[in-house]
């Protein structure tokens, strides 16, 4: 195997996951976005371990790392979807224009 | 560990091998704090909310204020007990730890005994209040700044304690929260004081990198020595404490926040700005006085003058003061302005001594006036009268405060007063001394007023007012007593077999202070200072002892057939403070408070001419040109903003898209152009 | 011969798949049967009688061909595929389940080094089916069950995480195989200084699989039949055997990590090799009765009660568990 | 490196069907009609991640995986979903109508990765395939060279649990405050 080709889906699970990220409309939808891309980052993480053969194990370190704040992104955002849910009864991010000028 | 500096009090004729109280004064130190931690935990609960946990505090720490008071008299010891907390490099060390000296050990009573009866009073005061344990909270975190900043032996801690006053401060004035006036009094005198810290810091700062210590007592024996280096800054340093000091201790026209702090509950007032909080700066000036006496000479000039115009000018606010507490607030600072010219003109145990009986009769007047406002429900003197027959022992301790005030023999008033005329006159500031006794005419002139617009005539209130409770007009009568008496310790020239005087105790210092202690009565100063007081009185009750039915008829019909000038700097005092609180920048108040006091103090026209100036300073420079530049730069923004706010659209997807486009057009930049 | 067959990869592929798809409904089979017939007596009925002639032990068995032949039903606003997957999530996640599941030395589908960190991580799997069936079958009843699945679960991962950590802890490995062997190194199964973390573990697992008393998801008198409510025919014996099965296999997985596994003393090692499914089995049973058992002594609990035990109990118990296991390692 | 030659290994196979399944399931999670569905669909894709680590053999890493997403993050997604009145059945308005720019940069930046890659690393090979990495090297990387980060994102951890109930905590009425008495 070679690392290009994890490279290579990493990218594309990257770029799924930033269009997702700019075209959905419901704020769940946009942290499963979130979660998309911090997966393909974690991919690349393990592959470039893998190549490197550290005996330290480093990428798979910081691949539990980035699990670790990935669950607690999830519970933030996931309690403040849904508080604005229970304040304005919508979860979608283009109603979310409070901040406007 | 303790590291008993003996050196540096071995050339003192002092003992410097303290006793088991000044071994332990620490526990004195942390006890208030002890007390704030245990009423945060469990005032709730207790059947006074933490009122008797911090009288508790206090009571015990007068064991030791009284004991070493009482050992600085019979053999005075000077001493002092730091703990090094840390070091830069290898010169300049951080301490802790605590002084033994007479200034000290007097500052110890004072706060000690004078915070015991205006707590306990609060007990009674605050009963059924909002946040009770909250207030006793931050009013022992207030005691224990208070010790931290009077024991300090350097700086630092000073400066610890100086900020930790202030926060406590911060937290009572602001105490009634709910009241968005009372938050902005708050706010005001945080300001102020920050503003003067940056005067403190900066001396601070200056004596510490310059002399290599923040001590205290090596700063004294440098002073004393005549060190060059030390010389080459002090003007400068002792300028910037002073600032401080300033700030602190309310000195024109660093006061203006004194008078708005009346916004927190009376025992607040009684504690910080008549007693202890505002004696801070003038503690300062007295602690670091060897400085100002052999290095720092010429700033001398600036502090006596500040301290003159703040004892004589702000005096004469509280002759046009309603509000009780204003009135009591205006005279804090114009004693202030004793103390301070006292101290500034080289009367170290004149400017002390005022402090010492001031705090007594001072928290009486004000204890006694938070009686009154307990009783009537209203702080204006408009609204009371007659109060005389309904609360009796208010009535007499307060007089007994106000005749200490004006200086009428044999009060402590007087005692301290003229040791401060004659200190002036000794030094050879004849012309301040003679303002000075116009001041003490003034104050006798307001005192007479409050007096009789508060105890006298008929009520004019609502209800029927009551005497307060015994447990508060217990700390009264034993507020009066000290009083009465205390002048009596430092009566020139004599001193009291066994026990001293006040002058001697004081004298109890690493290094001499070498100030002039007269050595008999002067009595044609004396004379005059008591005429002064008499005349003061006796004119404030012929124009104010007759009832009449409001203030403003008094104001109206009286003031103004007899003296037009007050009404004329009434409608100034409203102007001042209209402009003053509004947008205008430093120079226009400065202008503005100018001609206040030139129109008060002196002529009718030249008033008139300030006016037509602070107009022109007004309209001219503030609102047109000022003014003008912040309005044109204001409208720039607001057109800038007009046009840029159209990118800010709120919605998060459009930002995360224009964030990742840039980010690919930066990697492609960075893998293709670079 | 077997053996050389079962070395080539497809065969044993094959051979391995075979005996899952047997070993299971057996299992379950067992398992159910069990149920009925322990229900009975404790409740001094009968229970199946006439099936099968004694004991009526084909009921099961004849309950499974009655689902099978009976109209598969789907709501007509179901989320159809969704609602078509969930069964298979489910008995997916109880399969996988079986991987690490040590029977004897040597006798393991796959020893993960890190065992018992998968068992712990796919038995999830099991609660997304259980959501993607509430949801998708268009009943609030079956909504409320799936969602109070999902909140069980999530309260109950973390006790039992915790409880099982503080075995690995003592054990030193995560794997199956090897924290039975650090049973018998020790010379006592882990019960015996793991005794809170045993309850806890079993508490917990009741709550994992929507046992009484914490059956709320399904809690017949509350949901008609939770997340069940519109399921038939073979899709809901599906549920049925997943349930059964994972009784089983949450069983086994307790009894590998607290009570010795396929490990009895005084049982000669190459006896162990035949007699250690059957000691595993055996201790499995034991505590599958227990949860039997439990079903009719205790009440059902309260969905406030359910999460204040975790949060406010399980939690903080296991966790002082959890540390006080690692300083006496330490100490030791 | 030929085509042929790779796809003769067979953990080529592996990996093409595996990776495949995961694109197919990200690219439904970002365009499925349905908000349960797209979860699901996360689901699959953080399988089949997770199976493209069992490739690498990072083992632990990979059921981490599992545990954290399908067992809690799903689980609560899912969770939070269906309180947020989730219909069955498709829901149009999911996904915004202006999709060409997002488009355009989602393969421009793919594209602008993929050439770094091959630019940077030809066709170099993978080191080792095989062993799993033992957990035991992770937990002492943990705890000694990463011990300061590993206790940063334990407090990360607890803030965002603190934060996470303070924000969806619903302020009671003073009614229940007072039936639940005082303290609450």
């Amino acid at each position: 195997m070679t690392i290009v080709q994890f490279l290579i889906l990493g990218a594309a699970l990257f770029s799924i996951g930033v269009y997702g990220l700019l075209t959905r409309r419901n704020l769940v939808l946009v942290l499963l976005s979130v979660e998309l891309m911090l997966a393909a980052v974690n991919l690349n993480m393990v592959a470039f371990e893998s190549l490197l053969a550290t005996t330290q194990a480093l990428g798979q370190v910081f691949t539990v790392f980035i699990i670790t704040i990935a669950a607690a992104e999830v519970g933030i955002g996931l309690a403040i979807v849904i508080l604005i849910f229970r304040n304005r009864r919508s979860a979608n991010a283009d109603d979310m224009t409070l901040m406007r000028w | 560990m303790v590291a008993s500096s003996l050196l540096l009090a071995a050339d003192a004729h002092f003992g410097t091998e303290g006793g088991f109280f000044h071994d332990t004064a620490g526990v004195m130190i942390a006890l208030p704090f002890v007390a704030f931690l245990a009423i945060l935990a469990f005032g709730k609960r207790l059947p006074n909310q933490g009122g008797e946990i911090a009288v508790g505090a206090l009571a015990i720490n007068c064991i030791w204020a009284v004991a070493m008071f009482v050992q600085n008299m019979v053999s005075p010891v000077v001493t002092e007990y730091v703990f090094e907390i840390g070091r830069i490099g290898s010169g300049l060390s951080f301490e802790l730890g605590w002084v033994i000296d007479g200034l000290a050990v007097m500052m110890y009573l004072l706060v000690n005994v004078v915070g015991v009866l205006v707590f306990t009073y609060a007990m009674g005061y605050m009963h059924g209040d909002r946040r009770v344990p909250w207030f006793f909270a931050a009013f022992s975190l207030f005691a224990g700044a208070m010790l931290v900043l009077v024991s300090a032996p350097n700086l630092i801690q000073l400066i610890l304690g100086w900020e930790g006053v202030g926060v406590a401060s911060y937290f009572l004035i602001g105490f009634y929260w709910e009241d968005l006036a009372n938050v902005k009094a708050g706010n005001k005198a945080f300001m102020v004081n920050k503003l003067a810290d940056v005067g403190l810091l900066l001396g601070a700062a200056i004596l510490g990198v310059v002399m290599g210590t923040f001590s205290f007592s090596e700063l004294e024996h440098l002073a004393a020595e005549g060190s060059a280096a030390l010389g080459g800054v002090a003007v400068t340093a002792g300028l910037l404490l002073f600032f401080g000091a300033m700030g602190k201790s309310a000195q024109f026209p660093l006061h203006i926040w004194l008078p708005d702090a009346m916004a927190g509950p009376t025992p607040v007032s009684a504690l910080m700005h008549a007693a202890t909080m505002v004696t801070g700066g003038i503690y300062l000036m007295a602690r670091t006085f060897p400085l100002f006496e052999h290095l720092a000479t010429d700033a001398r000039v600036v502090m006596v003058t500040i301290g003159t115009i703040t004892l004589f000018a702000i005096g004469l606010l509280a002759l046009v003061a309603d509000d009780i507490k204003k009135v009591l607030a205006y005279s804090t600072v114009s004693q202030l302005g004793y103390m301070m010219t006292a101290v500034a003109a080289g009367g170290y145990t004149a400017g002390v001594f005022h402090l010492f009986t001031h705090a007594f009769f001072k928290a009486l007047l004000f204890l006694g006036a938070g009686s009154v406002i307990h009783a009537v429900h209203s702080n204006n003197m408009s609204d009371m009268g007659g109060l005389k027959e309904h609360m009796p022992t208010t009535y007499r301790t307060f007089v007994i405060g106000s005749l200490a005030l004006a200086g009428i023999f044999p009060l402590a008033g007087f005692w301290s007063k003229d040791e401060i005329l004659a200190t002036l006159g000794h030094e050879g500031w004849t012309a301040v001394m003679w303002i000075a006794i116009g001041g003490a005419f003034i104050t006798a002139f307001y005192m007479a007023r409050c007096i009789a617009l508060t105890f006298h005539g008929t009520y004019k209130g609502h209800g029927h007012p009551h005497e307060s409770p015994s447990i508060m007009t217990g700390p009264l009568v034993a507020l009066a007593v000290p009083s009465v008496l205390f002048g009596l310790l430092n009566i020139p020239g004599v001193s009291i077999p066994g026990i001293g005087s006040f002058t001697e105790w004081l004298a109890v210092r690493g290094v001499p202070m070498g100030d002039h202690h007269a050595e008999s009565i002067d009595f044609f100063l004396a004379g005059v200072g008591l005429a002064a007081g008499v005349l003061g009185l006796l004119f404030g009750w012929l124009l104010y002892g007759k009832d009449k039915e409001t203030q403003q008829a008094r104001d109206s019909f009286e003031i103004p057939l007899l003296y037009p000038l007050f009404r004329r700097k009434y409608f100034l005092d409203d102007l001042a403070d209209g402009i003053t609180h509004a947008t205008m920048g430093p120079v226009a108040r400065f202008v503005n408070w100018t001609h206040t006091y030139i129109i008060d103090g002196i002529v009718n026209a030249v008033g008139g001419l300030m006016v037509l100036l602070g107009r022109f300073v007004y309209n001219g420079l503030d609102q047109r040109g000022v003014d003008g530049i912040v309005n044109g730069l204001s409208a720039i923004t607001d057109g800038a903003g007009g046009v840029v706010r159209k990118w800010q659209t709120g919605r998060v997807q459009q930002y995360a898209a224009a964030f990742v486009g840039g980010a690919i057009v930066l990697a492609a930049v960075f893998m293709f152009v670079i | 011969m077997i053996a050389d067959l079962l070395s080539n990869f497809w065969v044993a592929l094959v051979a391995k798949l075979l005996l899952v798809a047997l070993a299971i409904p057996l299992i379950g089979m067992v398992v159910g049967f069990g149920e009925m017939k322990l229900s009975a007596k404790m409740q001094a009925r009968v229970g199946p009688y006439f099936a099968g002639g004694r004991w009526g032990w084909a009921q099961l068995l004849a309950d499974g061909i009655k689902f099978f032949q009976k109209e598969d039903l789907i709501p007509r606003d179901a989320d159809k595929p969704v609602f078509k997957f969930a069964p298979v999530v489910v008995m997916m996640g109880t399969v996988a389940l079986f991987v690490v599941i040590p029977w004897g030395p040597g006798l393991i589908f796959r020893d993960l080094s890190v065992g018992i960190f998968y068992a712990l991580a796919i038995s999830s799997l099991t609660t997304v089916g259980v959501l993607m069936a509430g949801w998708s079958s268009a009943n609030k009843y079956s909504l409320i069950g799936g969602l109070r699945a999902a909140g069980q679960m999530i309260a109950y991962e973390l006790p039992l995480v915790f409880s099982a950590l503080a075995v690995v802890i003592m054990a030193g490995t995560m794997s199956m195989q090897g924290i039975v062997e650090a049973q018998i190194e020790a010379g006592y199964p882990f019960v015996i200084l793991q005794i809170v973390g045993f309850v806890i573990f079993v508490i917990a697992s009741l709550a994992e699989l929507s046992r009484i008393p914490f059956d709320l998801p399904i809690a017949e008198s509350e949901l008609v039949m939770g997340y069940l409510t519109e399921y038939s025919g073979f899709r809901f014996l599906f549920f049925f055997l997943a349930e059964f099965a994972n009784m089983f296999s949450m069983s086994a997985i307790a009894v590998t990590l607290f009570l010795g596994g396929w490990y009895l003393p005084g049982i000669p090692a190459d006896a162990l090799e035949y007699l250690g499914p059957v000691i595993l089995v055996v201790k499995s049973l034991i505590l599958v009765f227990a949860m039997i058992w439990f079903r009719w002594a205790f009440p059902r609990v309260r969905q406030d009660q359910l999460q204040s035990l975790a949060w406010k109990w399980l939690i903080p118990i296991s966790l002082a568990n959890v540390i006080l296991t690692g300083v006496f390692k330490v100490v030791l | 490196m030929t085509f042929d030659t790779w796809i003769s290994e067979p953990s080529n196979w592996a990996f093409s069907v595996v990776g495949l399944a995961t694109l197919l399931a990200g690219f439904r999670v970002v365009t499925a009609k349905n908000v349960v569905h797209a979860a699901l669909f996360l689901v699959g894709a953080m399988g089949g991640v997770a199976a493209l680590f069992l490739l690498l053999s990072a083992e632990f890493v990979a059921w981490a995986l599992v545990l954290v997403y399908v067992g809690a993050v799903i689980i609560l997604l899912l969770f939070g979903i269906m309180i947020t009145r989730a219909p069955t059945g498709i829901d149009e308005t999911l996904s915004g109508d202006k999709r060409a720019l997002p488009g355009v940069l989602a393969v421009a930046l793919f594209a602008l990765i993929t050439w770094a890659s091959v630019e940077a690393f030809g066709d170099a090979t993978l080191a080792t395939i095989g062993d799993p990495t033992s957990t035991d090297t992770l937990g002492e990387m943990l705890v000694t060279r990463f011990v300061i980060p590993f206790e940063v994102v334990g407090f990360v951890l607890l803030g965002a649990l603190v934060g996470g109930i303070t924000i969806a905590r619903r302020d009671l009425t003073p009614l229940e405050e007072e039936q639940r008495g005082g303290l609450a």
